[in-house]
């Protein structure tokens, strides 16, 4: 009970942080019918550099963590982003008026990360004083490239057991190294091993990091107009994907949840660490894995899978998963 | 004096630009030109998986001079048929007249 | 086995591209693709508003492919009796060939 | 006579401000025949940083300000904005070799506000150390939009007249949303209603703030370049556009001044106030008033109003209006 | 009713616009139209000297209309002349159909 | 023996300060086929920032200095930048299967100046805690104005004499004319002026400054990615590229520091100064000289120039040019 009112409480406040503000402004400026734009060459490097600010910090703290430490969560990343995938596998997909593929495909972006929906909620819990290690972030390419791997390989079965029922196999290392050329993980990666092999603390405080949350903001407004510009496109897909949609952010962040606690069991994991696990599962891909999908499961059709995670998912995951995995750490680990 | 060629021109998604060109390549055009693109046709729905809102420009419209007609339809084909299907795009030829027929 | 068809070219201001693709639609074609351009004509006094030393690419430059040269000549006429007086502008009609006459 | 002294030696020191520093700068470049470019996506992007930094800085201190101190300052402004487009419809507009329809699209630019000339204004009071109740800047809309719609009213008028004589209505709703809905006044109304529903203040002073004065820096180059280079489109235009671009924006000013300083006797609006307030009249739009008249006025010759006001008005309200309404404060208020 | 007309295609690097539109006005011609392009062609060697990772589209396509094919020729004759020994380059003619002949 | 030592410890510490770690990252990414991309318009407003960056503090600090002691620096600059071309003139283009204009075109571009090698410089000279006359970055234009000019007056000569062995002169005013349009003399001639004629200390302190450094690790990365991509076009053209390449700008470095110890004895020419006058001679240009080249050598063929500058010049210039002017001038200078 008390949950909930804690819970209901934080969900009214959180639309006066900026990461949420920004998100419902570009909404309602799409709804306008605004003219205002953001150069794309301004959206390309406020990602890269949200990247590479995640990536770097991740690096410098890796270098002197406990690798052990490390290991737990991410493994259960990796089995949250394969777990999201055959969980849609078994439901959307086989949903009347979803094509299995369009399911698959969706799935795959639902269990891949978003890193904007990352960045906001280290924002927010930076601002709530909730502490994590700092290479929980790092966790990212764990959950986002078995994800996108799974669905890529599972709508490939599927499609060639329809068509000629042989068994062709599907070949997994050409996908994972597209998959690692995108240029979110790209960046990521690079960042990464920056902050892991190089001394970049002076260019990391005196430029990527202090420009984060501002450029997230940008971010922020850029998505939520987005966000809107695309829900008619969901008008021509199947209900189910609203649905889908809405319930899938929690239901995976809720799981990520519950295995994050036990990772807090068993090695120690830290209350924030066991909330950001759960938006990175709670997270649907925005950048790189549209794309990745499109190129590699061609029949699928975008407006399914698309509609389905930038009208719907990100803002359920931001707006309403991100106040529910803190109140929900309040409750369990009582910080 | 000048000599006929034709040319011909692609308008599909950014998406697989990389595809179409090699396309080109093998057919064994001498070169092809590439311009950005917005668009609206019969699939106005399939979107290009790049936020809309920040890149309208997400077509490609791609042109190559061939020297003979054959050349052209056979990379028209090979176009329509291993990507129409799935990704949006037209194609049409027109007839040119080239001032330099050893360039092509 | 290809097929005749219309493009119609219409090059004029970014500022009216909303006013022009209106028309195109109306006039029932099935698709149109445009380019950003940058040009010099009889009007090049007439200033665009946006910054010219940082949006030199003011103007656009839209082609319709037309099943009928009748809708070709239609969107040319529309487009120039609405627009011509006051904004810069120019059309014009090329033979082209499709492959595929039911997409357009 | 010391008023005189007074002013010219800030005009002198004036040159040596950044901002005006910059918009000379650009100018010289542009004479020269520089290549440098600013790229568009840069330009647009600190456009919206500027509007953003005012519109979240407003609608922060709106928050907290006594709205009724607002009322007053808000009616001059609007009397303003329609005051100087009817001034030019009677002077301006009826000038031999000027077409009427040019006139009153010109006095519609000059009406209208520039985000940039106030930018500017705003960094020279603060380095003067002259203050303002914040809510100042967000009188911008008041002022913007009615002599923006009032013009286009006017003008129609006119040249429904001259047609058929008849009397046509002209729909003005239509007017305000297309105006409310340009880049323009959208990022400075999100900036707006952000900075008064939410809370922005970590993002405002990591990145909207201290961004400020170097884009204005980046923004006042480009502004320079670009009034060199229409100066040759005032080459094809009668010569009273001109003498027009010289008088307006310092009458403009000056009008604006004495209703401010009404305003101060009356509700206590403050001296940097009085000084903005003569800045936002006397400045005139460069980013969204353009577009908007090309529009809505096709027929008005762009080069006309576009020349007059880049060329020639803008550089006139940064470089003499501005200290010329600061030394008219120190005269007047005596801070 | 519809006139011919020529349309010249200069296809080159972003470079030499310059000096090609100054060819352009020279010969008399009303206006030109110019497009960002990237491309391939038998000089794909001969780099353009700004960073090609960031600069992929450092071609123009330029195009003018002509009213008479002569000019047209003329253009492209002086363009290859001065150019394309040293810059990358190619130029096609087209006829087309224009509204308004007083235009060109 | 403690020199080499020194240096090579220094070489390999290097590759972890952050300029150096940028450039081979973007070199791996490249290698690897990562699609990350940096868009047009970031990469050039990085450059004018730096440059801005460069100019401004230049401009600065030459109002305080004493100009006396600029002077024989200025020279030596001058005599640096003609003499690189000369010493190519002699050596790189009388070489088997170089042809004499292509050799010509990459000893002006070796001679002229890189501002991201020279940014480099100034970041790691700061973390060492390496002082010099603020002034000497802006000796830039007057090693790289010098070396361009002569090596297009050469080239020049050298085909009108292969033409007709008529004795046509070349025109020099327009080449340096044209050379201070290029948009990278540009910004830093302005950021001069303004830093010089005006006080742009906010703006220069708030902006331009601490964004320096972020910016220089953008504009490392994507020189990284282009050195990558480009060594394809190395393979075209003769092996001499690749020796020029590698060594020229060690040699043009030393012949650097010693002309900057003479300096030194003479006119107290600060240690970092002559380390900094190495690395300005040690640098080719990648942004301004190749278009200005291509524009005036139009027959030299650019593959070989930019090849060899980009690939190969700016690698070794940076990475292993740095570190050794460090080493020896504290070996020399015993700071
Ligand atoms: N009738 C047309 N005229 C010109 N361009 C077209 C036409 N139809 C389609 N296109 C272009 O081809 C792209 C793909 O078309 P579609 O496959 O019909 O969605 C569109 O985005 C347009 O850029
Ligand atoms: N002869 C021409 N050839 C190609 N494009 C032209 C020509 N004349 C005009 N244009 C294009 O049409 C636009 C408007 O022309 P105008 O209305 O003559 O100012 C110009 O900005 C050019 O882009
Ligand atoms: N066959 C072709 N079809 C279309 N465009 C071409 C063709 N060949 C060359 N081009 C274009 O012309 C430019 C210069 O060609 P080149 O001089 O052959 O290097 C290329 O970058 C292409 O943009
Ligand atoms: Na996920
Ligand atoms: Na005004
Ligand atoms: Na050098």
């Amino acid at each position: 009970m008390e949950l909930l009112v804690d819970f209901l409480t934080r969900f009214v406040t959180q639309f006066q942080t900026p990461a949420l503000a920004f998100l419902v402004g570009g909404m309602a400026l799409a709804a306008f019918g605004s003219k205002l734009e953001i150069p794309d060459a301004i959206y390309k490097f406020a990602v890269f550099m949200l990247l590479m600010r995640i990536g770097i910090n991740g690096g410098m703290e890796i270098r002197e963590a406990n690798l052990m430490e490390m290991l737990l969560p991410a493994v259960f990343s990796a089995v949250l982003g394969c777990g999201i995938v055959f969980l849609g596998r078994i439901t959307l997909a086989n949903l009347p008026g979803v094509k299995v593929e369009d399911g698959i495909a969706t799935a795959g972006l639902f269990g891949a990360v978003s890193a904007s929906t990352l960045a906001a909620a280290m924002v927010i819990l930076e601002e709530e004083g909730v502490v994590y290690e700092a290479w929980v972030p790092a966790l990212y390419p764990f959950m986002d490239i078995p994800a996108l791997v799974l669905a890529i390989v599972l709508a490939n079965i599927y499609l060639n057991r329809k068509k000629d029922g042989a068994n062709t196999r599907v070949k997994i290392w050409p996908i994972i190294t597209e998959s690692l050329r995108g240029s979110a993980l790209s960046a990521l990666l690079l960042g990464l091993a920056l902050g892991l092999l190089t001394r970049p603390d002076r260019v990391f405080e005196g430029f990527y990091d202090p420009l984060f949350r501002g450029l997230l903001s940008v971010l922020m407004l850029i998505m939520g107009m987005e966000a809107y510009t695309r829900l008619n496109e969901l008008r021509k897909v199947a209900h189910w994907y609203v649905v889908y949609g809405v319930a899938a952010p929690l239901v995976h962040g809720l799981m990520a949840f519950g295995l994050g606690y036990i990772a807090h069991l068993v090695t120690g994991f830290s209350p924030g660490g066991v909330i950001l696990l759960a938006v990175l599962a709670g997270s649907s891909s925005d950048i790189s894995g549209p794309p990745t999908l499109r190129a590699a499961i061609p029949t699928a059709n975008p407006s399914s899978y698309i509609g389905s995670s930038t009208s719907i998912g990100t803002p359920v995951a931001i707006a309403v998963g991100i106040p529910l995995y803190i109140a929900l750490g309040q409750a369990v680990f009582g910080f | 004096m000048t000599h006929k060629a034709t040319k011909i021109v692609i308008i599909t998604e950014k998406l697989i630009v990389e595809g179409v060109t090699k396309i080109i390549e093998e057919a064994g055009a001498s070169g092809y030109t590439m311009v950005q693109a917005a668009g609206k046709g019969s699939r106005g729905v399939r979107s290009s998986g790049r936020p809309a809102v920040v890149d309208a420009f997400a077509n490609v419209k791609v042109e190559v001079i061939t020297a003979t007609r054959d050349m052209a339809e056979q990379i028209a084909d090979k176009v329509a048929a291993r990507y129409f299907d799935n990704y949006s795009g037209i194609t049409y030829l027109e007839e040119v007249e080239i001032l330099r027929p050893h360039k092509f």
